[in-house]
């Protein structure tokens, strides 16, 4: 152990700022890093998901419209 | 307008109506050669040279420059104009002018040619001359070469020409235009063929621009290092030849190199 | 060896494959880093003449060589997806890309933090930060090329090329700066020469190495995961996953 | 789906379940066909179907997200400068060039395939261009730009013609020339590959083999 007291590990021998500085950025950087690319495969799955929905419906829609043709066509014979 | 276009349309129908009779003439004469069977596909229908092929688009991209003179002239203003900004920002003290004069030059020639840069494929990509030089049976990297060429003699040359009387408002060291000259001549082509890259690879987005000076600026760092030192021993009246070889070799490195990658990108952006 | 490696080339297999291979490396990871940095911050010795600002060192080191060794990997991806066409590679490539922006980051940054007490100046245009500020500009081309395409594919050709003509360009910029640097070295005499380093110091820096490391294979598996995802949407085993997965 | 029939002769184009992906929509996959010498086929659907996806892959110009084609049972990327050799391709785009004068553009366009460019006049004339030759091509209207570009089509030899849309902006009596030129295109050994949104007139319908692309919402694989 190279401190004694907990302030003195802060304090880091005067250039605390400088080391925490160093070691929070890489921290928040990593850490950001690291969630985005976890996150994102949830948001991938999700888009997809959607996707297919909207596919399920323009399916639908267009085979509802071709029964609706047919029945305007019969009725007009 | 108006006017003017519907006058075209009426010489047009007329000359329809005349060349009715020229096309069944036509066509009769051509169901007579056609008996001519379809070429084989092992014998090409002229031999196809390198030369020509490269003679073929030199000629047509600067048959266009020289129809279209803005284009050529315009990135030469700027590069005059961005130089003569300078001593106005800093000063008109000659001493630090000289100083610094390689370095503004050789970033304004890089700007220039940036801003030149993306006329070399964007109007072939737009009106699908492009999709055509790719179709066609020579390689492509003869035609892009040919391209990038043409794309030097317009910008580049220029530059090279105009850098001596910049180099005088700049109070640029008497020892130094040689080297300034040398290594524009050496180094311009470098920027071009360099530069063709980023083209063609943001030749298909919308807004390229902004992207292509990201990626290109990057790697004209080397030819500004090495140039400006070059100009800068020089200055000092100490031989610059180390330099130029470098320069040298970067030139005939990315002559090797460039067009195979821009033929690549140009698959990719036109995909 | 393509035989062996055959099987990974399929988009499902490796992604099943990346699936298991996660917990193991976030776990090996998490170990070694936490050894590393408790080590490097506690117990590590301080340096005689930088006193305890050497600890930015722990960071810094693995950050800049990881920097460039992501940018080499990436190189290779982009190689193998050109020439062999393999899709996977283009999606490794990608899935390098912004990690390999982040530590260059780091880098620059706890570069400049390091800099300041040494140097007295937040910024020095030493040839080794200013080779390391190029190659952010060079990941950053790259991410942005790869974003401004909308096709997948296609983004992920015209970033490999871009790669590729990055790659060949790194030593040719590095040895440009360098030079530059030399010739126009001033008063500032760099402090950050070669530290001899004790064996006290040289341990937690291997396990800080190690642990970064690990670090950027478990982002890389992440993002590799996702990029396979995106790319094969119209498989039917992703349609599979999706549905089981958004069933649950 | 679309296969189309086969006769003894080697295809001059064949491609292989072809897949093709745009904007995250499948407009075609597992797409198979073989074109033969003689053939004008001709590829219809809506737009947006894929149209010109399709014949942009077939010529080599986009890669397919899977799928493999042939130029004479060899893979084209393998024998690119020959295939070239015996492709003409007309895109929606038509390269003409504003700054250069209607006969330039075309002598150009045929130097870059490898003709001679002694009929280019005789070639504009065919395309109701003649008293044009010498008037910028930005002076004149994109009908006429279309004309410059299919100009080629009277001198070309080459065996495979992928045509995009070739009677857009072309007037009644410039596509019925176009349709006979195609008819003894096919009768001399050719093969002639377009889309377009009008019926063929003057070539009779059991002469031309359609490919029907579909509109489709899907974007998943079977």
């Amino acid at each position: 152990m190279q401190f004694n007291s907990f302030s003195e590990f802060i304090n880091m021998g005067g250039y605390g700022f400088y080391v925490w500085l160093s070691f929070g950025a890489a921290a928040l950087i990593l850490a950001c890093l690291l969630i985005s690319s976890k996150a994102g495969h949830q948001k991938i799955i999700t888009q997809i998901a959607k996707r297919k929905q909207r596919e399920d419906k323009l399916r639908q829609a267009k085979a509802l419209r071709k029964q609706q043709n047919k029945a305007l066509n019969e009725v007009t014979e | 307008m108006t006017l003017k276009a519907q006058s075209t349309h009426e010489t047009e129908n007329i000359v329809g109506k005349i060349d009715k009779i020229l096309i069944d003439e036509a066509l009769i004469e051509s169901t007579a050669n056609d008996s001519s069977p379809l070429i084989s596909s092992a014998q090409p229908l002229q031999p196809l040279s390198y030369r020509h092929a490269f003679m073929l688009v030199l000629k047509r991209d600067l048959t266009i420059a020289m129809r279209h003179k803005d284009d050529m002239i315009n990135p030469l203003l700027f590069f005059v104009i961005v130089v003569t900004l300078f001593p106005l920002g800093i000063g008109p003290e000659a001493q630090t002018l000289s100083r610094i004069a390689p370095g503004i030059i050789w970033v304004a020639a890089l700007l220039a040619t940036l801003l030149s840069l993306d006329r070399l494929f964007k109007s072939d990509h737009h009106d699908g001359s492009l999709e055509q030089m790719l179709l066609s049976p020579h390689p492509i990297f003869i035609l892009v070469l040919a391209k990038i060429f043409a794309h030097w003699l317009i910008t580049g040359l220029p530059l090279i020409l105009i850098a001596p009387l910049l180099a005088v408002l700049l109070h640029l060291d008497e020892n130094s235009y040689t080297a300034l000259l040398l290594t524009l001549l050496l180094g311009t082509p470098v920027l071009s063929l360099l530069g063709a890259v980023g083209v063609a690879l943001t030749v298909g987005i919308k807004k390229g621009g902004v992207l292509l000076s990201l990626l290109v600026l990057p790697l004209y760092i080397p030819v500004l290092i090495f140039a400006t030192s070059a100009i800068d021993t020089a200055a000092l009246g100490l031989p610059y030849s180390g330099q130029l070889a470098i320069i040298a070799a970067l030139f005939f490195g990315s002559l090797t190199l460039a067009p195979f990658a821009v033929g690549a990108a140009l698959k990719v952006s036109t995909n | 060896m393509w035989k062996w490696l055959h099987p990974y080339a399929n988009p499902e297999v490796s992604y099943h494959f990346t699936n298991k291979l996660l917990p193991w490396l976030s776990v090996l990871s998490a170990i070694f880093l936490s050894i590393g940095l408790v080590w490097a911050l506690l117990f590590a010795p301080a340096d005689y003449q930088q006193g305890h600002s050497f600890r930015i060192f722990y960071i810094h080191v693995p950050a800049a060589s990881l920097s460039m060794g992501i940018y080499f990997a990436m190189a290779v991806a982009a190689f193998s997806s050109l020439v062999w066409q393999l899709k996977l590679a283009d999606a490794s490539a990608a899935a390098m890309a912004p990690v390999g922006a982040s530590f260059t980051a780091i880098a620059l940054i706890t570069g400049a933090a390091w800099g300041k007490p040494m140097w007295g100046t937040w910024w020095i245009w030493d040839a080794r930060l200013t080779s390391e500020l190029i190659l952010l500009f060079l990941y950053l081309g790259v991410i942005a090329l790869h974003n401004a395409f909308e096709d997948k594919n296609l983004a992920g050709k015209a970033a490999g090329i871009l790669t590729l003509v990055g790659v060949i360009n790194i030593p040719i910029i590095k040895y440009s700066v360098d030079w530059w640097n030399t010739l126009h070295q001033g008063s500032t005499v760099s402090k950050l020469g070669k530290p001899s380093m004790s064996l006290d110091m040289l341990w937690p820096f291997i396990f800080c190495f190690i642990g970064f490391s690990l670090l950027v294979g478990v982002i890389i598996c992440l993002r590799f995961r996702n990029e396979i995802l995106a790319r094969n949407s119209i498989r039917p085993w992703v349609r599979e996953l999706v549905k089981n997965n958004s069933s649950q | 789906m679309n296969t189309l029939s086969k006769k003894n002769a080697t295809p001059l184009i064949s491609a292989k379940k072809l897949t093709c992906i745009r904007e995250e929509r499948l407009l075609f996959d597992e797409l198979s066909l073989q074109i033969n010498p003689g053939d004008i086929v001709q590829v219809e659907g809506p737009n947006g179907s894929g149209k010109t996806s399709l014949l942009r892959i077939l010529s080599g110009l986009s890669q397919p997200y899977d799928g493999k084609i042939f130029y004479k049972e060899q893979l084209i990327s393998r024998c690119r400068e020959e295939f070239h050799q015996n492709l003409l391709y007309f895109g929606h785009l038509s390269g003409v060039k504003g700054e250069m004068t209607a006969e330039e553009n075309l002598d150009f366009n045929l130097a870059l395939h490898g003709y001679n460019t002694e009929d280019s006049l005789a070639n504009l004339a065919k395309v109701n261009l003649s008293g044009f030759e010498d008037s910028l091509a930005s002076h004149l209207s994109a009908g006429q730009h279309r004309r410059i570009a299919l100009a080629r089509l009277y001198q070309s030899t080459v065996p495979i013609w992928i045509l995009d849309e070739p009677f857009t902006a072309i007037d009644k009596q410039g596509v019925a020339s176009l349709e006979q030129l195609f008819t003894l295109h096919a009768q001399r050994g050719g093969c002639v590959i377009l889309t377009t949104h009008q019926d063929l007139i003057s070539i009779k319908p059991e002469q031309i083999k359609k490919i029907t692309l579909d509109y489709s919402y899907d974007s998943a694989l079977d």
